[in-house]
């Protein structure tokens, strides 16, 4: 295999060789090589396919750009990544890689058949098509379309890497380590303000990097790169970072920035991330992202072996490759002509330079001359061969707008430009506005929205000397509007390349356009005969061409194609370009992995699970959870070999019959506390708080200004000014953030702060006729006798040593205490009240049972048995309103005319006639069982359960007009039966609740 | 490597958890703060994010009318009782919230780059003796600066697991050096 | 993510530390029940949503935990100016940018 | 007008497709319309083609400051399903589904819906109540909507993680497999060239200032940037805008505008089969025909009309997405976009008429309206044509909100205790 590496040229190091594969096939490059340049110096061009047309295709630049060469790569499972840009990723021993697109070959590829059909598959003709037969859309076409779809494989195994993440703040971010970005930091860094520099490439410098022979005062131009490098390296304010790209831009100057950190080396060190994510908060910003080459276009511009001329100038001084032996260059700018000249200086036989001009300036044209290389101003190209390399190109000459005899020119590269397109994408992620340089055909930074600063290129100048001015100017303004002032920085440069040049449409040709293959994106396959056809079919916005052709929307997100394209809408619109649009530049600028976005959270980390301090213990005995909110809860707790509902049915029966014992420590708790605690609360709660005393507690509700159940609790009085509110464990943050709304906003008057204790306490439930046996010989500080301690009191004491708020209450119907006690003693607590129950066979219960014990009394659970669409009316305790109260939050709803409707949906019980039929929660209910769908529906089961206790199934429902249905029949059609059950009342077990007073 | 690092957090930060102290919400108008001074023994700063500390005693303030006072924990009833002597004429909220939060110390030169992972404000605007109510990662947290190198960070209990472990992750990914 | 300056707090802060609270300026009617179906329906729904300044509602939850108002510009996202709750919403023609 | 066939296609195939002719006339306003529609987007476009096709009124312009279809139909994830709790609303989304399935042949235009079922995952107890609840109802609508074990709902996706370990199970999910996918730019041109064949004038870059009424308080018409243009009935179909607009006319609406972001990743050979939706962990996802992974954020918490949005929220969402389809995580993303969503205060649409007479409107989807495109756009016809509401429309009133009789499907799927 012929090298084309050439001696003594480019930056990587050519005694390191370093070894990997593509396609099977082992190669060899440099440390230093992107897989990009080590192919070429292996003179392997062809590297993928097209999407629609699957023709061969080689990188037709050296960057981040890149449309074509588009490979996948791995390192072991779970470490395969499809799409990646030859072009960037960097080369390392044992790198494994592998083409797209292709089958079964990427030299023989069966797809190909459609570059044949070419015709047929015109812009939009999946709109035009494959509706006949109707049927066969769903069997035939879109299946065969899905096949065809995507360029390479996604993964099939789990990402084992890490993706981390940081905050950043700084004075200055230059995105962008060319000649403008340098400049800017070297003015702003002399300031000592906080100055970061990022590029995505992995090594600084940017377009000097691809060319040495420019000198910078008085240096050679890597020399001064090294030393400036070197410079800002030193300086402690300053931070210089490779392969990092800034992928978005974001309000008040915010940048995303992706910096890749393991995907270059051979070994993955321990515990580094793959990939870090800077979110990044400027004061300033100078924008250096210099500009991109633009493509010509003409038939057969997308062989392999045809490039951009500045990538071909990249490979050979930064990589030390030729792209060929005898390639040809086909330009409209000045700047490809350099690229001409290195090549030939590195032992290239150039084989001409076609110029689409007629004028060239006198030096151009005399160094081609020194050099041998034939010159064809005012030339076009109308065509190329080559199946899997370019092999020639046909050039004409145009006089007076006439294409004269055609030539064909061999060559093995053929090396393009069309000009520069300045590189904005970060400045119109700001919304900034851009205005349309009509001379030079380009868009240029306009009004701007964010405090940034455009250098270099990005704004259309050309040439070293011009942009390193251009940068000191961005830099200085950048420190000035931070208050600094700066010295002047001054750039002596020799040797600098300047030039000009124009832009075109596709390029004269004397054969028929309609046939041209002429390609503007390269990966999407769209040619500029999509362009008009797409115009021609009525798409004259350039948002409808981009879409109707797919113009624009490959990897490269139009960075090779959206300027070509709207020369050509415009053109074939007889429109200025800015009347025809300009598509919208979106983050991120290249492609970032997921895994980077997502950072630490994945796994346990996507969301973190709050834990009650009795967790621990509930895991060590076998307890299945649920997730509630963000919380876990223990849900019950099965012995060996039983089920769920045998574990249920057992937690029931013992604390109906003795005791059981329930962490309820997820239940958000407030204290709300002050002189007009009680108005607070009479204001919030649609209960009355006034007459409540000290030591007693109440079950309070809570609506939303709408009328609707937002949350309940008990609420316990702790002294005049001071109330202990509970929550729902989902509600509790939802409730304080409510609460502090209304106190804030609404009435800054009241003397009432409030805060969240949810986690200050851990609360344990003891609930069944033993209850208060256990726990009496436990507490010292109050009497917790039946008389002196009452149902629905509260006190604050000692529990087994721990300093407690007991609270006498009942979720279950049964004999009831809450015991709070600070969080760290949580489980201590649990252990002791378990050691002492074991003599009534305690036994620890979960939410489950807990659900089923407060449905057999009827307790509703918000968020269950209501949905926010339920009024305290329709669930059956309106009794909770006080009524003789002016005001609460939600009271003027609950008198709109549909409120009080009486076709409204009341919660009742439900019992089926069959008892051992346990409904399914959210079955709906019916009146007529027979009727057609769609059936009138007038209801749903909320709650369902065995219940161990009455030897029945039981069941909550919101029915229309519930209320006035007590015993009426109602059916649940199922799939394939129908159960009927009879509307009762919603209290199922010990309905004069004798249980509570138990002695 | 440093001597506090627990066998489990290898990094160049030490990350160690705080022994049990007194902690307390105060809330109170901030006319009447020096009501608060007299009772705590410590005069509390006025201005959110400042601390003040003397003889065991710490406070910072949290909101306008907000502090969060630091104490030894024997002394937690004594404290208790001289704010509840002046509550009648100067209304004011003392909750006790010991045991609410878990207290992360954090000591290394890389102290502020670890915090920087997970925690959005500008850590260079937190000056020794200040305290902010801020976010690390999902969680809400009182962060204390003691010195250029050294932090506190409270976190709600059930949130602890979670910001440990993250901390711990990005210890381990600066000693990486990546 | 916005930077929103805290009035109470008098620091600008990340987005992530505040929770957006709606618009600003509608008064909770200190009678409701004198209030019509369709008065209530617009102090409950009726909302300006401004194309351009819009007076809004935040609240430094994870902060100084204070709820304040906001002027901002819901076309550019800027914030013109933010003020203490119970502060009457400020003049706009002077459009003058928070620090 | 070419009507599209395999005939034509290949006759202009082989005439290199010089000869194909504007899918719709670039039409300047007249002074006076019977119905003029702000906002040309699917739902605007199709109610007046429908106006035309089964009312006969074809006097009609549809006026868009932008680009027609460059609102949210062209911005959002295009998934389309009719599962929906309460009458009402499956009412609305399944008459739009029977209209999708025909809409291709009805259009001669292919809009690619694409009938690869909508899967929306159960992460805890209360999402399989919830769930449950749904597949009931719409069992007994006649909706279909069926129930899945995790194994199944794996077979079903293949990519989805269901180890019982994961921060948010799988414990079951909830597919209804007529749902889908369909082209979204497709919806607009189609639309648009089926009602510009039928006569109506389709108006770009013609941004509407204002809605004038007369002494009787009726329209009049709307004042332009191409000028007054007359016109006693007006429809506003103009998303995130609408209340703008609306307030021209003297009308305050419960609607806000908030952000809502999307992204698209990379395209990658075919992977990923159905449509998946989580609302507990907010992810949306399918693969587009072209192989891009197409996944939907939420919206970022204040009003904004700057199609911007914010960082965060999309990090959380594509962490979802990896939480959910763990083999993702080295995917890149390719692009993300914003639009902005107008919302109601129980999430349903306002369908229907106003107090003003000759004024319509059609707003309030939310991050749900591209899925109701047909639907909305048929029964606005009809109530924009007789000036009554229809049957399907008719719940969808502004007057609930004065009532109390709202459509909340969100509360219905209350959070949990």
């Amino acid at each position: 295999m012929t090298s084309f590496r050439v001696k003594d040229r480019g930056r990587v190091k050519a005694d390191r060789p370093v070894r990997f594969s593509f396609d099977g096939v082992a190669y060899e490059g440099c440390e230093g090589d992107t897989v990009a340049s080590a192919l070429l110096a292996n003179g392997v061009h062809l590297m993928g396919r097209g999407f629609k047309y699957h023709r061969p295709r080689g990188p037709v630049t050296a960057g981040s750009e890149e449309p074509n060469a588009l490979i996948g790569t791995s390192r072991g499972v779970g470490r395969f990544e499809p799409n990646t840009r030859a072009t960037v990723q960097e080369i390392y021993q044992g790198l494994t890689t592998e083409s797209q697109n292709k089958w079964p070959s990427l030299k023989f590829d069966v797809g190909a058949i459609n570059d044949r059909l070419y015709m047929l598959f015109s812009a939009g003709f999946y709109y035009k098509t494959f509706m006949w037969p109707r049927s066969f859309w769903d069997k035939v076409y879109e299946p065969f379309i899905r096949r065809a779809a995507g360029l390479g494989k996604a993964p099939v195994d789990v990402d084992p890497d890490h993706y981390a993440s940081r905050y950043l703040y700084c004075d200055v971010l230059i995105v962008g380590a060319g000649p403008s970005g340098l400049a800017a930091a070297l003015a702003a860094a002399q300031t000592g303000v906080n100055v970061v520099v990022v590029d995505e490439h992995a090594e600084m410098g940017g377009s000097l990097l691809s060319e040495p022979s420019v000198g910078i005062n008085g240096k050679a131009a890597w020399d001064w790169l090294e030393a400036t490098l070197d410079e800002l390296g030193r300086l402690p304010n300053v931070r210089l970072m490779t392969r990092t790209t800034a992928i978005g831009y974001y309000h008040q100057n915010m940048i995303a920035l992706c910096q890749k950190l393991t995907d270059h080396l051979a070994e993955l060190p321990t515990d580094a991330p793959r990939e870090r994510m800077w979110r990044v908060r400027a004061k300033q910003v100078v924008l250096g992202q210099g500009a991109i080459e633009r493509p010509l276009v003409f038939d057969g511009n997308d062989r392999p072996g045809v490039m951009l001329a500045s990538a071909a100038q990249t490979y050979l001084n930064r990589y030390g490759v030729k792209v060929g032996n005898r390639p040809v260059i086909l330009t409209s700018h000045d700047s490809a002509w350099y690229a001409a000249f290195d090549l030939a200086d590195a032992g290239a036989k150039v084989g001409a330079i076609v110029d689409t001009r007629n004028d060239i300036q006198a030096a151009l044209m005399q160094q081609a001359k020194a050099r041998g290389i034939e010159t064809l101003t005012g030339h076009t190209a109308t065509a190329t061969s080559g199946r899997l390399r370019v092999k020639s190109v046909r050039v004409n000459p145009v006089r007076g707008g006439r294409v004269g005899k055609a030539r064909t020119i061999d060559c093995d590269a053929l090396l393009m430009s069309g000009g520069w397109t300045p590189s904005l994408h970060l400045f119109s992620h700001t919304k900034g506005s851009l205005h349309w340089d009509a001379e030079e055909n380009v868009y240029l930074p306009g009004q701007q929205t964010e405090e940034c600063h455009i250098a270099g290129a990005g704004r259309g100048l050309w040439g070293i000397a011009a942009v390193l001015e251009d940068g000191v100017k961005a830099g200085t303004a950048a420190v000035r509007a931070l208050g600094h002032s700066c010295d002047a920085v001054r750039f002596d440069v020799s040797d600098d390349r300047t030039g000009n040049g124009v832009t075109h449409k596709e390029l004269a040709t004397d054969r028929s356009p309609g046939r041209a293959k002429a390609f503007i994106d390269f990966q999407n396959d769209v040619t500029a005969k999509d362009i008009r056809l797409a115009v021609r079919e009525g798409m004259r916005s350039i948002e409808h061409v981009k879409r109707y052709t797919t113009n624009g929307m490959a990897t490269d997100q139009g960075k090779m194609s959206n300027m070509n394209g709207l020369m050509i809408a415009s053109d074939a619109l007889q429109k200025e370009a800015p009347q025809v649009g300009l598509t919208t530049f979106r983050p991120p600028y290249t492609p970032t992995t997921f895994g980077t976005f997502a950072g630490y959270h994945k796994g346990s980390h996507f969301e973190l699970t709050r834990k009650t301090p009795i967790d621990s213990w509930a895991e060590e005995h076998g307890a299945a959870f649920e997730p509630v909110a963000l919380w876990r809860r223990a849900w019950y707790f099965p012995k060996a070999g039983e089920t769920m509902h045998m574990a249920v049915s057992r937690e029931c029966k013992a604390t109906r019959e003795s005791i059981g014992i329930f962490d309820a420590s997820t239940l958000g708790k407030i204290e709300v506390s002050g002189p007009d605690a009680v108005e607070f609360m009479n204001r919030m709660y649609t209960n009355p708080w006034t007459k409540l005393a000290p030591g007693r507690c109440r079950y309070g509700l809570l609506l939303g200004e709408d009328g609707f159940i937002r949350d309940d609790g008990v609420i316990g009085r702790m002294r005049d000014d001071l109330f202990h509110v509970t929550t729902t464990t989902g509600g509790a943050a939802r409730v304080l953030n409510m609460m502090e709304d209304y106190l804030q906003t609404e009435w800054p008057d009241l003397k009432v702060w409030l805060t969240s204790t949810t986690e200050e306490w851990a609360t344990i439930a003891l609930n069944g006729p033993n209850a208060r046996k256990l726990l009496a010989p436990l507490v010292e500080g109050v009497d917790i006798s039946a008389d002196a301690f009452p149902h629905m009191s509260v006190a604050e004491c000692t529990v087994a040593g721990f300093s407690s708020r007991l609270f006498r209450i009942s979720f279950t119907g049964e004999l009831g205490f809450e015991v709070n006690v600070p969080a760290r003693h949580g489980r201590a607590l649990w252990k002791k009240l378990m050691q002492a129950g074991r003599q009534y066979d305690i036994c620890p219960y979960g939410t489950e049972t807990m659900h089923v014990l407060r449905a057999e009394k009827g307790y509703i659970i918000i968020g269950q048995d209501t949905d926010g669409t339920v009024t305290p009316q329709d669930a059956g305790i309106g009794w909770a309103i006080g009524k003789a109260k002016p005001d609460f939050v939600g009271k003027r709803s609950l008198s709109r005319p549909d409120i009080v409707a009486r076709d409204r949906k009341h919660l009742v019980g439900l019992l089926t006639d069959d008892p051992k039929i346990v409904l399914e929660e959210g079955a709906q209910i019916v009146t007529d069982p027979n009727q057609p769908l769609p059936m009138k529906m007038i209801g749903h089961v909320t709650s369902s359960y065995w219940s161990e206790a009455l030897g029945r199934s039981i069941a909550m429902a919101l029915v229309a007009g519930g209320h006035e249905k007590m015993d009426q029949t109602l059916y649940i059609p199922m799939p394939g039966h129908t159960v009927a059950a009879k509307v009762t009342g919603t209290v199922f077990y010990d309905p004069a609740g004798e249980r509570l007073k138990v002695e | 490597m440093n001597a506090h690092v627990t066998p489990n957090s290898p990094g160049p930060v030490s990350l160690t958890i705080v022994p049990p102290f007194a902690r307390f919400s105060l809330r109170i108008a901030a006319a009447s703060v020096e009501a608060a001074s007299k009772a705590f023994g410590l005069e509390l700063p006025v201005k959110i994010g400042q601390g003040q500390a003397k003889d065991g005693r710490a406070a910072w303030c949290l909101g306008p009318d907000e502090w969060l006072l630091h104490a030894v924990e024997t002394e937690t009833v004594q404290i208790m009782e001289a704010f509840a002597r002046f509550r009648p004429e100067t209304p004011h909220s003392l909750t006790l919230i010991s045991d609410r939060e878990i207290t992360i110390a954090m000591e290394g030169a890389r102290a502020a780059e670890l915090l920087s992972v997970a925690c959005p404000i500008d850590l260079a605007r937190i000056h020794p003796g200040m305290a902010k109510r801020t976010v690390f990662d999902s969680a809400q947290v009182v962060l204390l600066r003691d010195g250029p190198d050294h932090f506190r960070l409270e976190v709600w209990r059930s949130f602890f697991p979670h910001v440990h472990e993250l901390l711990q992750i990005a210890n381990r990914e600066l000693a990486s050096g990546y | 993510m916005l930077l929103i300056h805290c009035p109470y707090c008098d620091d600008t802060l990340p987005e992530l530390e505040f929770a957006y609270a709606g618009e600003a300026h509608i008064a909770r009617p200190s009678d409701p029940s004198e209030l019509s179906d369709e008065e209530w329906r617009d102090f409950l729904f009726i909302r300006s949503n401004a194309r351009g300044v819009h007076a809004e509602r935040w609240r430094h939850i994870h902060g100084c935990a204070r709820y304040f108002n906001a002027l901002r510009d819901t076309v550019s996202d800027k914030f013109l100016r933010t003020y203490k709750a119970g502060e009457p919403r400020p003049d706009t023609s002077v459009q003058e940018a928070v620090k | 007008m070419t009507h599209f066939s395999a005939m034509s296609l290949l006759k202009n195939a082989f005439t290199g497709n010089k000869n194909w002719s504007a899918q719709w006339p670039d039409a300047q306003p007249k002074t006076e319309y019977d119905v003029i529609i702000v906002g040309a987007g699917g739902h605007g476009l199709g109610a007046a083609y429908y106006l035309a096709k089964e009312h006969g009124i074809t006097n009609v312009a549809v006026i868009e400051k932008g680009w027609l279809g460059g609102g949210n139909t062209g911005r959002n994830t295009t998934i389309i399903r009719s599962n929906y709790l309460y009458d009402e609303s499956a009412g609305l989304y399944d008459h739009a589904l029977d209209l999708w399935e025909n809409l291709s042949t009805e259009l001669n235009y292919n809009v690619m819906f694409s009938k690869r079922g909508v899967m929306m995952l159960a992460h805890n107890i209360h999402d399989v109540q919830s769930f449950q609840r749904h597949i009931h109802a719409n069992r007994l609508n006649g909706v279909d909507n069926c129930w899945l074990t995790p194994a199944e709902a794996k077979e079903f996706c293949p990519p989805l993680n269901i180890a019982s370990d994961a921060r948010y199970p799988v414990m079951g999910a909830a597919l209804q497999k007529r749902a889908g996918t369909a082209r979204h730019d497709a919806v607009a041109w189609g639309y648009a060239r089926a009602a510009a064949a039928r006569g109506v004038d389709i108006i770009q870059n013609c941004p509407v200032l204002s809605i004038k009424r007369g002494p009787d308080g009726a329209v009049e018409g709307v004042e332009t940037g191409k000028g007054f243009i007359r016109a006693k009935k007006i429809a506003v179909s103009a998303a995130g805008h609408t209340s703008v607009i609306m307030q021209s006319a003297d009308l305050k609406m419960p609607l806000e505008s908030y952000p809502l972001q999307a992204l698209v990743s990379e395209p990658v050979k075919p992977v990923f089969p159905c449509v998946v939706m989580s609302n507990t962990v907010h992810a949306y996802i399918s693969q587009s025909d072209k192989g891009e992974l197409v996944i939907g954020s939420g919206t970022d918490q204040y009003i904004s009309y700057s199609q911007r949005g914010g960082l965060p929220l999309i990090e959380h969402t594509v962490a979802a997405i990896c939480e959910v389809f763990p083999i993702f995580n080295r995917m890149r993303m390719l692009r993300k976009w914003g639009g902005i969503v107008d919302v109601t205060p129980d999430r349903s649409a306002i369908l229907g008429k106003t107090p003003v007479k000759g004024l319509y409107v059609n707003c309030g989807w939310g991050t749900g309206g591209f899925k109701a495109t047909p639907g909305a756009a048929h029964t606005l016809a009809w109530t924009v044509a007789k000036d009554e509401p229809h049957v399907i429309n008719a719940p969808f009133t502004l007057e609930r909100f004065t009532t109390g009789r709202l459509i909340d499907e969100a509360a219905a799927a209350a959070v949990a205790h």
